[in-house]
């Protein structure tokens, strides 16, 4: 920013007083704020993340060796399940799309907040409800314990009478209800918030990564509920889906499963492509490789991912003719992650790389996700595929996958963005250190999975037998958990003490391509003082626009003051379309997400009429909502 | 790039005024990109049940199974046809909002109204009729069928409460969130209505193939 | 099926020491059999090719960690010309390697190690997943075992996979790929074993509290010692031989014939294996432990701590009846 | 630059939708010619995927000669870095140029593989 003179700071102050929140805890319950809502997101998953870890760590812990008593087969069950459904459903999607998608991409694309802000906070207090909802349930001692696929028969009411599986199902059609909702505000946030002149040349590829994943959820997440809707019918109102006695299918709830759950996998992974592909830049001072093939391969990721479903089915004995169908889809969905992994390394070479944390995690990002990619990539072959299906190998994969190439940009971004968020720089040996340790000991975690794999080791075993010869593998494994586990800590411990005695960031101390850089850390309410020019993908970099932005702010072009309004442009070109303003903060959606919740228990409990009046009160809560219209705020 | 050449569209206060912000504007607002979210998501979620009905046919030797009756062909997609005839009315009271004709908008709002509950008035007591005569718990063809025919019904519900808050609010005047909210909840029924089609369509598709 | 905390460790350990004996295991890497050698030489090819492209990626990773020392002041970023290169070298390969594997592995791979059909193979056994022991009954035959399969080596038999309950899936990593078991739904998959041995089968699908020990093992004989074995499991059971195991077979029949089969007996139950050749066995409750008297015995008093959850309750008996007990169940060879 | 502007779009977007159609088609056609139903429907696995495979094949080819034609319409005015609409087409041709290959050799595979097999084999 330039010198501050009168009328300019006249200016800021009106932002100020029209952006105003509302004080104290009042403020964060009914923000609609992208930010805080971001934050809110960031801790609630951070949280969640520590339950499933703790239940990894238990589960090793228990298979450290062989015939252990650490937990009961009955314990031991509903541990993978719960873990599996809180890393995928309330840890990776909340924290990618949710806190950072949330705080970053209002800011990426110049825009003062989301689309929809209040819908944005609804997305997060259903989403604390979901998680409440299933931990209840995991407390109150009916956690799930089909897995986290919940392959019938054996989720049924025959086979499994506890109400572990209606918290099961309900709590994931709750969960979806917030996914969608979120998907749906990126999606038209993307499309319409954009500063004016951000056309689709010109946005970064970290948008476009959250676009594909937000497409992806969209368009997954109805067949999960779906699924979820007909076990719970089959269940609590005998209805007959998946029993085949009475005509059903049980392999109609794999279809289903599957038609989600594998796009699923990319979305978890495809807002880490872009987390990689906004941090590369930053750390080689240098243009991303191949944009355009960047930009397109997320999209295609994801819609390559719609066709692949039944290469989880694979010895299910579908016809050959069917199966090839996947088997060709999944071969060449390889492709479009082969150009990213190729561009990345392209952009490390041929820039400038300094290898601080975020980079470092970065980089082994890249090995953890090549490493998992081709193994993947090995499935391909049907006849090792039926070999290795439901064995550790398979667990070793998708954790390179899932723990590697989604969780380390996570953590890669924790560090990396800590400066905009808090103001401060992190400790940078420390991170350093931390980055180590996680990656020697994921790496020691889950790579011994694919030996033990091939010998045979099934997943989802309570214990096994010390004559399996599986004994020192999985001891390996648990040593490696702890030490991962241990590198986590390190990583947290860093972010609070930087948090409390970090130096000073100052706005921009990467030097970063993208427009979050441009405004100060944290960030005020409105974002930008002034709507930001855009003339490239790397907004930052292009210093005479910023210089513009300053000359705007000082006589008064493309501020916005007269409301709380920001920009509204074209979706293809970026043309200034229209000024709107946004709604202010309500209070509207946590009461509607603390009905739903009722709905939901009166579901799980077996009492419709609760649930019945709790839908009405939905209803009624959605028009105190609609009653004002922003303007009128 | 000045913010003085369009429009701040929230702020028109008159039918006029909001109609030629409309105008001014480029493409579609905001909301009706939201709408087109939330058809695309429930269109999959239909899509879904609509696969799981001809998936569960593939497998049965007999569909219906022996003993229920083939499912009435007639009536339905005659209502079904009624009810698509509603998009004209619902496009017309589109086209007028963004013409700033409040009061035209107002009645072909009203008259679909009118049209589309008599529809659903029909079609529940069908239904329940249905249902007396053949429980959803009888086997997986009757739970297919009372939750593919529930669901399209509950759409048309869902349309019909979005119609009655549209209307409510244009007693008060037009603002540019309601022109947006008439636009969105247009194409909100023709998707409805489509989806009517497809689902009848499926349903009696046993007396064809 | 709320059970308590395993309880068998030591039990467990102790049987384990003896299984071992038995040098059976799951080891996918040195197959036994065409089928899982031509998927064993698909994974060496597999690990070989991806082996190359992690190489390269790495060598890229760290040929990037040695350009960090040309660290200075960020230049004006720029586009390079030399990635296209790379590019598409690099996803042509991958394109046309994945073709290549795509082709060999499913148009070819899959045929050499599919069931052969009924009327081709001399034996076909039908394989039935319970909740949690397998079931094998010889097709043509009245001979029906639990969680121990014979089968004449050089030859092709056929497995009809099927189950009682809810989804298993039938895998014997050393002789060929796995096959699940769906309600509904008729499978098959090919044994063959090159050599006479023991070769361990385990259930791949997740399915209820002891999935972990539903194991099988699968005995390939030369085909005269199959033979006579076959004829010995076709014959009803042989009738107590001793006083003591007479009084056995009275306790079996207030105790166990709700549950168990006993053929040529008035014990018709089915809920658990069938006990006629019980005796012929070398392990009991899915491979969990072995076949002897001792633990035969902690077994039908205590299986809820060997193998929490288990369908079968703890019985209580005096101590002579279990003595009578184990005495008629030893002599049902 | 009109034209272009047109046949951005069908080079981005007939591709991906007419895999999506073959795939979605071509699996169900499988799994419904080895099912209970086709007892009294009689589909015919091969000459379906012959048909998809034809069709679905063209209409690739067709969308990639549209990203070819619009890319060297908009080549000499500039690169995806140029302001809109211009880059944008140049952005949107060039990826789809790559990506509607990739296309083509899914439903080869597909189409191929599924008219070579035997039918309703158990894999």
């Amino acid at each position: 920013m330039t010198t501050i003179e009168l009328p300019t700071r006249q200016r800021v102050d009106r932002l100020e007083r029209m952006w105003q929140p509302e004080p104290g805890v009042l403020g964060w319950l009914t923000t609609t704020d992208h930010k805080r809502i971001g934050l809110l997101y960031f801790w609630t998953t951070l949280v969640l993340f520590g339950l499933g870890g703790a239940e990894a760590l238990t589960m090793r812990t228990q298979l450290a060796s062989p015939n252990n008593n650490v937990v009961g087969p009955s314990t031991y069950d509903q541990l993978f399940t719960m873990h599996g459904v809180t890393m995928i459903f309330f840890f990776i999607i909340p924290m990618t799309t949710g806190a950072f998608g949330n705080y970053l991409i209002p800011l990426m694309i110049g825009a003062r907040d989301m689309a929809f802000p209040r819908m944005n906070a609804l997305s997060f207090w259903v989403f604390l409800a979901s998680g409440l909802f299933l931990y209840i349930g995991f407390a109150a001692g009916s956690g799930p314990d089909g897995a986290w696929f919940g392959y019938v028969p054996l989720t049924t009411r025959a086979f499994d009478p506890g109400r572990g599986e209606d918290f099961y199902a309900l709590a994931i059609i709750f969960n979806g209800i917030s996914s969608s909702l979120a998907s749906a505000n990126f999606i038209v946030t993307m499309f319409k918030m954009r500063a004016p002149g951000m056309s689709f040349n010109r946005m970064p590829t970290f948008c476009y990564a959250f676009l594909a994943a937000s497409f992806g959820l969209l368009f997954a997440l109805p067949a999960l509920s779906a699924d979820c809707i007909y076990l719970w019918l089959d269940r609590n109102h005998g209805t007959h889906f998946f029993d085949v006695a009475k005509g059903g299918s049980t392999l109609l709830w794999q279809h289903l499963f599957w038609f989600f759950g594998h796009p699923e996998v990319y979305i978890l992974i495809v807002p880490a492509f872009g987390i990689a592909t906004a941090i590369i830049p930053a750390f080689t001072q240098r243009k991303i490789v191949a944009y355009p093939l960047i930009a397109i391969a997320e999209l295609l990721v994801v819609f390559i991912g719609f066709g692949v479903w039944a290469h989880h089915m694979f010895t299910v004995g579908l016809p050959t003719i069917t199966v090839v169908f996947f088997a060709a889809a999944t071969a060449m969905v390889v492709i479009p992650s082969a150009i990213q992994v190729f561009s990345w390394c392209m952009s490390l070479i041929t820039g400038m790389p300094r290898f601080k944390t975020p980079l470092l995690f970065i980089a082994g990002f890249i090995f953890m996700f090549v490493n998992g990619g081709l193994t993947g990539l090995m499935f391909v072959a049907i006849p090792f595929d039926q070999q290795v299906h439901n064995t550790y190998f398979v667990i070793a994969h998708f954790h390179y996958i899932i723990f590697g190439a989604a969780v380390f940009p996570i953590f890669g971004g924790m560090y990396y963005w800590f400066p905009k968020v808090t103001g401060k720089l992190y400790l940078e040996r420390p991170g350093q250190i931390s980055f180590w340790l996680i990656f020697v000991g994921t790496n020691l975690l889950f790579f011994p999975m694919y030996i033990v794999g091939l010998l045979g080791m099934p997943r989802e075993i309570y214990t096994y037998a010390p004559s399996t010869g599986w004994s020192a593998y999985n001891l390996a494994e648990t040593i490696g958990g702890y030490l991962t586990a241990f590198g986590i800590l390190a990583l947290l411990g860093n972010l609070v003490v930087s948090y409390r005695r970090g130096e000073p960031a100052g706005p921009d101390p990467w030097n970063g391509p993208t427009l979050e850089w441009a405004t100060s850390s944290p960030p005020p309410e409105y974002n930008f003082a002034v709507i930001p020019t855009v003339t490239s993908a790397y907004a930052n970099w292009d210093v005479a626009d910023r210089e513009r932005d300053a000359r705007n702010l000082a006589d008064g072009a493309m501020v916005l003051d007269q409301g709380h309004e920001t920009a509204v442009s074209s979706v293809a070109d970026g043309r200034f379309s229209e000024i709107v303003e946004m709604p202010h903060s309500s209070p509207w959606p946590p009461i509607l997400a603390f009905c739903l919740a009722m709905v939901f228990t009166g579901l799980v409990i077996g009492k419709i009429g609760l649930a019945a009046i709790f839908a009405l009160l939905c209803l009624v809560s959605l028009g105190g909502w609609h009653w004002k219209e922003p303007q009128e705020a | 790039m000045s913010e003085l050449a369009v429009p701040r569209t929230t702020q028109a206060r008159n039918a006029r005024a909001v109609a030629r912000a409309a105008a001014e504007r480029i493409g579609f607002p905001a909301g009706w990109w939201g709408m087109l979210m939330l058809i695309a998501s429930e269109g999959t979620l239909m899509g879904s049940f609509v696969a799981t009905y001809w998936y569960l046919r593939l497998r049965a030797p007999h569909w219906p199974p022996a003993g229920i009756p083939d499912p009435k062909v007639v009536v339905p997609m005659a209502m079904a046809g009624v009810l698509l005839t509603t998009s004209v009315p619902m496009q017309l009271a589109s086209l007028a909002v963004r013409a700033g004709r409040l009061t035209a908008t107002r009645l072909w709002l009203l008259l679909a109204f009118v049209v589309q509950s008599g529809y659903l008035a029909y079609e529940l007591a069908d239904y329940m009729d249905e249902l007396h005569r053949t429980a959803m718990t009888r086997d997986a063809y009757s739970s297919i069928y009372f939750l593919l025919l529930g669901a399209d019904h509950a759409h048309v519900f869902i349309g019909l409460l979005l119609e009655l808050w549209l209307l409510l609010k244009l007693v008060r005047g037009l603002t540019m969130y309601r022109l947006n909210a008439t636009v969105a909840i247009a194409w909100y029924w023709h998707f409805v209505n489509l989806l009517t089609v497809i689902v009848i369509g499926t349903l009696t598709s046993v007396n064809v193939v | 099926m709320k059970p308590g905390r395993s309880g068998g460790g030591l039990l467990g350990l102790a049987a384990v020491s003896l299984l071992a004996g038995c040098g059976s295991n799951a080891d996918s890497l040195h197959p036994q059999g065409p089928g899982a050698k031509d998927i064993a030489s698909l994974w060496w090819w597999l690990l070989g090719g991806c082996s190359f492209g992690m190489a390269f990626v790495t060598a890229l990773l760290v040929l990037a960690w040695f350009r960090r020392k040309s660290m200075g002041p960020g230049r004006e970023p720029g586009e390079r010309a030399g990635w296209i290169v790379i590019l598409t070298l690099g996803v042509g390969v991958m394109i046309a390697g994945l073709v290549a594997l795509f082709v060999v592995a499913d148009v070819f791979t899959i045929r050499g190690t599919e069931a052969p059909a009924a009327a081709a193979t001399s034996l076909t056994v039908r394989a039935v997943g319970h909740q949690w022991y397998w079931e094998f009954d010889y097709t043509g035959t009245t001979a029906v075992t639990a969680d121990e399969i014979h089968i004449p080596v050089r030859t092709p038999v056929r497995v009809d996979v099927d189950t009682g309950d809810v989804i298993h899936s039938f895998w014997v990593p050393e002789l060929n790929r796995k096959i699940d078991a769906i309600p509904g739904q008729r499978n098959a998959i090919e044994l063959y074993a090159d050599k006479p041995g023991v070769y361990r089968g385990e259930c791949l699908q997740y399915c209820g509290l002891q999935h972990a020990h539903m194991d099988f093992l699968v005995f390939a004989d030369p085909p005269a010692k199959f033979k006579a074995w076959l004829a010995d499991q076709e014959r009803p059971a042989r009738a107590p031989a001793s006083a003591l195991a007479r009084r056995g077979a009275q306790v079996f029949t207030q105790e166990c014939q709700s549950c168990h089969t006993i053929r040529g007996t008035s014990a018709h139950g089915t809920v658990g294996p069938d006990l006629t050749h019980l005796a012929t066995r070398t392990t009991l409750a899915g491979v969990t432990i072995p076949n002897s008297k001792t633990y035969l015995g902690s077994w039908i008093v205590g299986s809820q701590r060997i193998k929490p959850g288990n369908q079968m309750p703890d019985i209580t008996l005096t101590n002579r009846k279990l003595r009578a007990l184990l005495a008629y169940l030893d002599g049902l060879h | 630059m009109r034209r272009a502007a047109f046949l951005q779009w069908i080079g981005l977007l007939v591709a991906p939708l007419t895999w999506i159609a073959q795939h979605a088609i071509g699996q169900g056609i499988s799994q419904v010619s080895c099912s209970e139903a086709n007892k009294t429907w009689g589909v015919s696995n091969t000459e379906w995927q012959i048909v998809l495979l034809v069709v679905a094949g063209l209409l690739i080819l067709l969308s990639e000669g549209a990203a070819i034609v619009a890319y060297r319409a908009t080549r000499a005015q500039g690169d995806y870095d140029s302001p809109p609409p211009l880059g944008r087409i140049q952005l949107i041709s060039i990826a789809s140029m790559c990506t509607n290959v990739l296309f083509l050799v899914i439903v080869l595979l597909d189409g191929i593989a599924s008219i070579v097999d035997i039918a309703c084999r158990q894999s």
